[in-house]
Order: C-alpha cells, then sequence, then structure tokens
C-alpha cells in the first residue's frame, strides 16, 4: 500500500517536472510575448505546486493542514499535532513565491501592451529586424 | 491514502496536456483559458496536499486575476500569435 | 539573404540548442527527485526544523520561541520569516510602480466605460461582491486562527473589485469612491504603517525598558518586550494580526490599481 | 547594539521608497528633495559605522524577530559584505545628487522611490544569512531594474526591458528551485547550516537536525543551477545579452546603480557560494574543482571577448557595459584562484569597478550638461574642468595601470593570486584584457573631449549656482575616492594587509559559521 502511495507520488512529481520543461521550453523558444508569459506562469505555478509536493508527508491516518483547530491544553496534543501535520514552511513560501510572481506577471503584461503600441506586432524578433536595418544604414 | 494520491495523480497528467495544448495554441484567448484550466486543477492538487493557505491565496490570483489581466492585454494588443 | 530570414534561421539554430539543454537539465532535476536525493518521498517523518516551527507556533510552555498563532504558516510569514514578506510586499510595490510608469498615459484622458452588462447581472453582482468582500475580510481577522490571512484576503478583495470593473462599469468603481490616485495614496500609507509596525519594538529600546528586536511579536530570550498575544480569551498572536489586517489592505489596493490601470490605457498603435 | 543600526539600512531604504512619494504628494517637491537626500547620507553614515564596526569586531549577526537562526531569519555582517555595502552607498549617494540637480525635471518622484527600492533589495542580498531571504531580495532588485530598464520608454527601453525581464524572471525561478531542493535535502534555509552540513553530513544542528535524504546529487545541482543564476546575474559572457541593451537604454544615474551594485551581486553571490557554502572542504569537492574549472575557461573567454567589444563601441553607454563585463569577468576569474590575493583582488575590483564607472559616467553627463547650457566662458569653467579630470581619472581606474590608482592594486592582487595558484592563462586574459579595454577608453576620452570641447551655441539661461556646486562636490568626491584609496593603498602597508585579509576573511568561512551557530 505505502509502496504503491510512494510510486503514484513519485510519478506526480514527474509531472510537475516535465510540466516545468514545457514551461520552459516556451519562455525561451517562443517569440510571442504573451506566449512566453503564459509559458512563465506555467513555470512558475509547476515549481510552485512541486515545492508543496516536497512538502507533503504520510501520517498515521490521512495528514492533516499544518493549523491547529483548538487551544492545546497539553504539551502532549503539540507532539500529536506535528505526528499528523504536513510541513508548514514550502506552503509559507509559496505563497510569498505567488505574490512576487504575481507582481512581475503584471508588470510584464503591462510591458507588452506598450511593446504592441511601439511596434505592431508582439513578435520579440521584430524590433530586432528594425535594429539591424538601422545600424547596416549607418 | 491511495485515492487522493490517485486524484493527484490524474490531475496532474491532466495539466501536462493542457500545459502543451497551451503552448502550441495559436489563439491566444483560448491558451488563457487553457492556463485558467491548470489553475483550477492546481488548485484541486493543492487541496489534496493539505494547503489550504495556498489554496486562497492561489485561486484569485491564477483562476480570476491573471486569466483576466491578460485578457484585456489581448483586447488592447492582438488576439492571435502568428 | 534578407534580414528577416537570417534572423529566424538563428533563432531556429538557437531553439534546437535550448530545447536540448533543457531536457538534459530537467532530466537531471527529475532524478534527484526520485532517486533519494530529498529522501523516501512522500516522508513519514517531518524535517526537524519543520517540527520544531510546528510544535513552537502555540506553545504556552515555550515562550521564548513561540508566537501564539493556531495557523503555523501564518506564524511563518509574519513572525518567523517576517523580513521576508516584507520584502515580497515591497516586491509588489515595485511592480504597482512599475505599472504607473509604463502605462503613464492612462492618468490622463480617463474615459468612461462601456454601460457594463444587463440589469440582472449588475444587481447579482453587487450583492456577490458586497458578500465577497465581507467573507475575505473574515480572512483576514481570522487569518492567524483558521486559514486565510493577508494575501488571501487582499487578493479575492482586489479580484471581485476587478470583475466588478468588468461586469459593471468604470463610472460604477469610481461611484463606490474607488480611484487611482486614492488607491495609490491608501497603498503607501499602509505600507509605511507596516514598516512602522515593524519598528515598533525599538520604541521600547528607546525608552530604556528591555532590549527589543525588529519584527518582534511575543517575549524572546533577551527581551521583555511583547505584543498582546490575547484578547480576554480568544488568541490575537499579536502583530501576526496586525500585519494580516494592513496585508488585505495593500494587497487588495495594488491588485485593484493595476487591473484598473491596464483596463484604462487607451491607445492601440502609434502610426 | 552593534548590529541593530546595520540591520536597519534595508528598512531606511523601504521606508523612504514609501516616504518620498507620500512627501511629494503631501508637501511638494523642495520637501521631497530634501528627504531623498537625507536618507541617502543616513544610509551612508550606517554603513560607514558598520564598517567600522566588523574590522573592530568581526563577523556580527543581527537576528530578526529575535529567532535562534536555524528557525528565523538573520543577517550576517562581515568584512566583505560591509565594504560592499561602503561603496554601494557611496554611489548611491552621488547617484541621489546627480539626479537631483541634474535629471530632477525630467524624472518624477518615483524614479527615487525605485532607487530606494533597488537599494534596499542591494543592502538585503549582501547582508543576508539565509537562501529564501537572498531570492526575495534579489526579485527586488530584479523587478526594480526591470522597471529602471523600461523607465524612459520607447522602442528600445521597452524591448530590453521585456528582454531582461523575461529572462530574468525565468532565471530567478531556478534560484527558487535551488532553495527548496536545499531545504528538502539538507532540511534548513540558513546558509551558514548548509556550509555546516555541506562538511559534515553527520552534524545535528538546534532546531534543523541533521540532513534529509543523500545530500550529494540535490547538492551538485544547486550548485550548478546557482552558479548559472549568478553568472546571468552578472552578464558573464554567454549570459549578457540583456545587460548592454539594459545598460543603453536606463536613466543615467540608474545605469550607475546597475553597474556598481546591482550587477556586482552575482558576483558576491559567487564567492559566497564557493568559499562558504560548497567550499573546497564540502562532500563535493570533486564536482567543485569541475565546475571551477569551467569558470575559468568562461571568465577568460568572457574577458577577452567583451574587452575585444569594448574597443568597437562608439556610444559611451554601450563603452560601460561592455567594460563592466570584462571587469566582473576578471572578478569572477579571481574567485576561481582560491588564493586570499585572488579574493581580495576580485572584492576590490568590484569597488574600484563601480567607482570607475561612476567616475566617467557622471563626468560626461556634467559635461554634456554644462556644453548644453553654457554659452560663454565654457573653457575656463572651474567645474568643467573639474569634470574632464574625472573622466582621465575614471578611465584610467578603469585601465588600472597607474599605481596611485586603486585600479592597479585590484589588477595588481588578481594578477598575484593567479600567480600563486598556478594558473598562468587567467594572469594572461587580466593583461590583455587591460590592454584591449585601453583602446576603447583612450578612444572614448579622445571623443567625448572632442564632442564637448565648446560651450552651447544657442544662447541659454546659463546654470544655476546651486547646480555648480552640487557638480563640484560630486566630481570632487569621486576624485577623493578614487585617488584617496589609490594613495592609501599604495603609501600604507597595513591598508595593503588590510585588503589581502579580506580575501583571507572571505575564505575564512569557520568563523562565519561559528559566529551564526554558536
Amino acid at each position: 500500500m505505502e509502496d504503491l502511495v510512494s510510486i503514484a507520488f513519485s510519478v506526480a512529481i514527474t509531472t510537475f517536472v516535465i510540466n516545468m520543461i514545457v514551461g520552459t521550453y516556451g519562455i525561451f523558444v517562443k517569440h510571442n510575448v504573451i506566449k512566453k508569459i503564459l509559458a512563465l506562469i506555467i513555470f512558475s505555478d509547476s515549481l510552485n505546486m512541486l515545492s508543496i509536493a516536497i512538502g507533503f508527508r504520510i501520517a498515521e491516518k490521512y495528514p492533516s493542514p499544518p493549523i491547529l483547530t483548538t487551544e492545546p491544553r497539553d504539551p502532549r496534543d503539540l507532539t500529536q499535532f506535528a505526528d499528523i501535520s504536513v510541513d508548514p514552511l514550502p506552503q509559507a513560501l509559496v505563497i510569498t513565491a505567488i505574490v512576487i510572481g504575481f507582481s512581475v506577471f503584471a508588470f510584464l503584461l503591462s510591458l507588452a501592451v506598450l511593446y504592441y503600441k511601439y511596434n505592431g506586432t508582439l513578435d520579440i524578433r521584430t524590433s530586432l529586424e528594425v535594429e539591424e536595418n538601422e545600424e547596416g544604414f549607418q | 491514502m491511495l485515492i487522493p494520491i490517485v486524484v493527484v495523480l490524474v490531475a496532474s497528467t491532466l495539466s501536462i496536456i493542457l500545459a502543451y495544448l497551451t503552448m502550441v495554441e495559436k489563439d491566444l484567448l483560448i491558451a488563457t483559458i487553457y492556463i485558467a484550466f491548470i489553475g483550477v486543477l492546481y488548485t484541486l492538487i493543492y487541496y489534496i496536499l493539505m494547503a489550504p493557505d495556498v489554496v486562497l491565496a492561489y485561486m484569485p490570483v491564477s483562476s480570476i486575476l491573471l486569466p483576466l489581466m491578460i485578457v484585456i492585454v489581448l483586447k488592447k494588443t492582438k488576439r492571435f500569435e502568428e | 539573404m534578407s534580414v528577416r530570414n537570417r534572423i529566424r534561421m538563428r533563432y531556429k539554430k538557437r531553439d534546437i540548442v535550448v530545447a536540448l539543454s533543457l531536457a538534459i537539465s530537467m532530466l537531471a532535476l527529475a532524478m534527484v527527485l526520485n532517486m533519494g536525493g530529498l529522501g523516501i518521498l512522500p516522508p513519514r517523518t517531518l524535517r526537524s526544523l519543520a517540527r520544531s516551527i510546528v510544535i513552537n507556533t502555540y506553545n504556552p510552555w515555550n515562550t521564548t520561541l513561540t508566537s501564539y498563532s493556531l495557523n503555523a504558516v501564518s506564524a511563518i510569514i509574519w513572525d518567523y520569516r517576517g523580513i521576508d514578506t516584507i520584502f515580497e510586499t515591497s516586491v509588489l510595490m515595485a511592480a504597482v510602480t512599475g505599472v504607473a510608469i509604463v502605462l503613464r498615459e492612462s492618468h490622463k484622458g480617463r474615459k468612461p466605460g462601456g454601460q457594463g452588462m444587463s440589469i440582472i447581472v449588475k444587481s447579482s453582482t453587487k450583492i456577490v461582491m458586497l458578500l465577497t468582500i465581507i467573507g475575505s475580510l473574515a480572512l483576514a481577522v481570522h487569518g492567524h486562527l483558521t486559514p486565510g490571512g493577508g494575501f488571501q484576503a487582499g487578493s479575492a478583495i482586489g479580484a471581485t473589485l476587478s470583475l466588478v470593473l468588468v461586469a459593471l462599469s468604470l463610472q460604477f468603481i469610481h461611484r463606490i469612491g474607488i480611484d487611482k490616485d486614492t488607491l495609490l495614496k491608501i497603498r503607501y500609507t499602509v505600507l509605511a504603517m507596516i514598516l512602522a509596525v515593524a519598528l515598533v519594538p525599538l520604541i521600547s529600546l528607546v525608552l530604556g525598558y528591555s532590549y527589543a528586536y525588529i519584527l518582534q511579536n511575543q517575549v524572546r530570550e533577551g527581551s521583555y518586550f511583547s505584543m498582546p498575544s490575547k484578547f480576554f480569551t480568544t488568541p490575537l498572536a499579536g502583530t501576526v494580526f496586525v500585519f494580516n489586517i494592513l496585508e488585505t489592505i495593500t494587497v487588495a489596493s495594488a491588485i485593484t490599481y493595476i487591473v484598473l490601470t491596464v483596463a484604462t490605457y487607451e491607445g492601440k498603435t502609434e502610426e | 547594539m552593534d548590529s541593530l543600526g546595520s540591520s536597519l539600512i534595508p528598512f531606511i531604504c523601504l521606508m523612504l521608497a514609501v516616504l518620498v512619494p507620500l512627501t511629494y504628494i503631501a508637501f511638494g517637491k523642495k520637501v521631497g528633495s530634501v528627504v531623498v537626500l537625507l536618507g541617502s547620507i543616513t544610509v551612508l553614515i550606517l554603513a560607514l559605522k558598520l564598517f567600522v564596526t566588523v574590522s573592530r569586531v568581526g563577523v556580527i549577526v543581527y537576528r530578526f524577530g529575535g529567532f535562534p537562526p536555524p528557525l528565523g531569519v538573520v543577517y550576517v555582517f562581515d568584512e566583505v559584505n560591509s565594504v560592499l555595502a561602503l561603496s554601494t552607498s557611496f554611489v548611491f549617494l552621488l547617484s541621489i545628487l546627480y539626479t537631483l540637480t541634474f535629471e530632477g525635471d525630467r524624472y518624477e518622484n518615483a524614479v527615487y522611490s525605485l532607487f530606494y527600492l533597488l537599494m534596499s533589495g542591494v543592502y538585503g542580498c549582501l547582508f543576508t544569512g539565509d537562501i529564501f531571504n537572498f531570492y526575495v531580495s534579489i526579485e527586488l532588485v530584479a523587478v526594480s531594474s526591470y522597471v529602471l530598464t523600461g523607465f524612459n520608454r520607447g522602442k528600445r527601453a521597452v524591448r530590453a526591458a521585456i528582454v531582461y525581464g523575461i529572462a530574468g524572471t525565468a532565471i530567478t525561478s531556478f534560484l527558487l528551485l535551488a532553495s527548496f531542493i536545499i531545504y528538502g535535502s539538507y532540511g534548513t534555509l540558513n546558509i551558514a547550516d548548509i556550509a555546516l552540513k555541506s562538511r559534515n553530513t553527520s552534524v545535528e544542528v538546534l532546531f534543523s537536525g541533521s540532513v534529509f535524504g543523500d545530500i550529494v546529487l540535490p547538492s551538485k545541482v544547486t550548485l550548478a543551477l546557482i552558479t548559472w543564476i549568478f553568472l546571468f546575474k552578472s552578464g558573464i559572457m554567454p549570459n549578457h545579452f540583456w545587460l548592454p541593451e539594459a545598460y543603453s537604454v536606463a536613466p543615467l544615474p540608474a545605469l550607475v546603480l546597475f553597474s556598481a551594485s546591482a550587477d556586482t551581486l552575482g558576483i558576491y553571490g559567487l564567492i559566497r557560494l564557493y568559499h562558504l557554502v560548497f567550499s573546497s572542504e564540502s562532500v563535493i569537492r570533486d564536482f567543485r574543482a569541475t565546475m571551477l574549472g569551467i569558470l575559468l575557461l568562461l571568465g577568460t573567454a568572457s574577458a577577452i571577448m567583451s574587452s575585444m567589444l569594448v574597443a568597437k563601441q562608439k556610444s559611451i553607454r554601450k563603452l560601460i557595459a561592455y567594460s563592466s563585463i570584462s571587469q566582473f569577468s576578471l572578478a569572477l576569474l579571481g574567485i576561481v584562484s582560491g588564493t586570499e590575493e585572488g579574493l581580495a583582488g576580485s572584492i576590490l575590483h568590484l569597488v574600484v569597478n563601480g567607482l570607475g564607472d561612476a567616475a566617467v559616467l557622471y563626468s560626461v553627463g556634467i559635461l554634456k550638461y554644462y556644453s548644453a547650457n553654457l554659452p560663454q566662458g565654457y573653457k575656463h569653467k572651474p567645474s568643467v574642468l573639474l569634470a574632464k579630470a574625472v573622466l582621465i581619472v575614471g578611465l584610467i581606474n578603469l585601465f588600472g595601470v597607474i599605481p596611485i590608482i586603486p585600479g592597479f592594486w585590484s589588477k595588481a592582487l588578481l594578477v598575484l593570486g593567479f600567480v600563486k595558484s598556478g594558473i598562468a592563462i587567467a594572469a594572461v586574459a587580466v593583461l590583455v584584457s587591460a590592454g584591449l579595454c585601453a583602446i576603447g577608453y583612450f578612444s572614448a576620452l579622445v571623443r567625448v573631449l572632442q564632442k564637448y570641447k565648446n560651450g552651447s551655441t544657442i544662447s541659454s539661461t546659463g546654470t544655476k549656482c546651486l547646480t555648480n556646486v552640487v557638480a563640484v562636490i560630486i566630481l570632487s568626491l569621486t576624485l577623493i575616492a578614487c585617488v584617496g584609496l589609490g594613495i592609501s593603498i599604495t603609501l600604507y602597508s597595513s591598508v595593503r594587509a588590510k585588503v589581502i585579509e579580506l580575501g583571507y576573511n572571505a575564505m575564512n568561512s569557520w568563523r562565519y559559521i561559528a559566529a551564526v551557530l554558536p
């Protein structure tokens, strides 16, 4: 039973890694600015997912979220809680990473609007062509 | 213990398909919808992996705010990738 | 060969190299994850650091390490690793400043939006908006007791207001008193308050009462300064509670500002 | 106690980033400018105090929130980061003065806010003793750099900002990935804790226990990943595509801040990575040696290639961009050498490069301003003459062959380090790159002097008295810093010993670990 859980879990983690590959491929290979941003979103989301998966654990029954439901009355309540709770640290770090990611994406999207305004397209190669042409004239 | 992990497995496999579709889709509006779906699937996985705080932080950002902003930006720019 | 073709060719060659190197590096990553680099996943025990935090998050028997917050995630975000969160709020502020700079024109020539959708949609959106905002405020207030907290509540409010912007009209947003300048002012003021709260313990240092650390919440080793840990019988978790409420306001105003600026930006191409 | 004031530096920067727009809105421009200036002076004073304290006491640790190290986040102050913080604060003060006087009308108050955000990120990166906190700080630096790159808008600025932004975000995400792998395998995020466990896998640390799983493979992967990230951040040659574009469009003071503070963080991070976290005593020392070999090749190639490009550049911004790449590559070679002299040379080189870039760019900016606004008496104006002198000193400093200039000493130390460790190729690279850069520097000098030979031909209003005073202050501060540092290193052997001690302290990782985990 536990082996099955472990294997299924490993496969799930590998799928997140594959998603990250898809995301990085999109970031570096696609030429459309918004497509690049979409790829970045996939990449960073899968990365966050992966880290939450690292913080998951097996407990006696199903593990509980890292939140005490009642005030502990005895120090033993705390050790019992620590025996069933999942890892809270990756969750806190991921929340931080989500907010950072959102702020970067928002800024990049506003830049994309401006890029379109100047170039009439979202293709990142176009303005390079213009630059090469300009350099050729000099 | 096994059944939730299998749900995670199914959801993550679906998310690979959606990620691939997002990357090959030429219509960026549809790609945005795929991204929002990935957000929903990941929210489900977060929930199963016992991270309610992350669910609450991730759901509005991934399924509402980012798709909404991308749609607004697409409306102001160009919908199709050439 | 034309410039365009040459550039396309160069990109095509680069793509293949990039894709291959990515595949190799990611395979290495998958190996690390699955071949016991992180132990057997999922593990049976917590990592010791996580166990120390889980045990100490609400621990009246070890007062120098606890933060009196039932929610361990909130305790980490605002107490154990509070400085991370303060920096991360500043990243959000940098992004807001960036959006404001990049889309400068949307300050001027603000046109009222369209008429919005039908009357049924409008009134139901208003009701949903009120309910969501109340629910989010509850999330913020109970952030240290139940799942939830500053970002969660703030992003929920921001998302609701953005949906309202789409479903109703810009005029409605303006009518309920939401304006870009106001949002920016609120954002800066509340962020200053967050930083001030982080520095409040230093007052006790200045007064000579006791030694105190930046971002201190409860009594620590070598310091007697403490924020209130309980409100009558309800746990309050000191600064965690205050930070959650302030963070809700900043995140909500920042997100609404960003969406509002992008949505009201005029101008297709410049030609 | 001692460390409180220094830990306040990033907080003061953040506070000012918020307060500056508020004061501009509430009290207008004049009060706002005063607040901006006072803030940067305060930061400089605190950095100076930190430098003095650290050189007296040694390593200082500050616990945020009062939590002991692996549990909470700590700031660690030692000789290396206090020197870099001091030089950064000095250049920052110059930038604020320059922006207020010469570019204040063109930019809104947002630019000061962004400067302060950038600086608080830089201080956070320098001081932090926690890998996730490093990620957050570097993300703050990165986002404010993207915004500053796109600040002027226009076709090229937006393209540069998008390229920099997308690549930079992807690559800092890899730092996040690396820190998660570290957490997964080591069970901790504290740098000193990781360093301890990478030497001795069976050690038990209070709160974080022992390692969690097999650390060899994860350590290798993280070492490679983080190295790549830092090479990108400092623009070493294969990863440099964003740097010249960003440098040619950013506002001038932002450009100086990039080259003096934000982009030195990559080299600083590599120093920490290779001489503290995964040092020569760690379990992956063979893999580390291989990586150092790769870095040697990359650094040599990058130094020579970018120096060749320096000679070709027509604009002063691109010149500074490629020259920065070549100087960062030389500093990278100093890390590879693994000797005290090499590391000291590498740290001094970062400081010198920042000072030299500031001298060149600000004197050119001031010359441009005067030649546009001053019809009569341009040639004999004292500040114009001073600006020309500073330009020459700055370029000689970057070139670095005359012993009373600090640029000479940093290169001499680097060469000494390479000779000691027997890496002849790197020593050759230093000399070749200096020679190749010299062509670029001196043709740039001639061109600048030619271009700003005469004052404005159209009648203009002239310059204000305050502007002249500030111009003289900026120029003489730069001159004093450059020449004073050089003379003191040349004349006093105790200063030289202090500089070499810097390299020793950078390699002395046990002291760092013992200070953080008592």
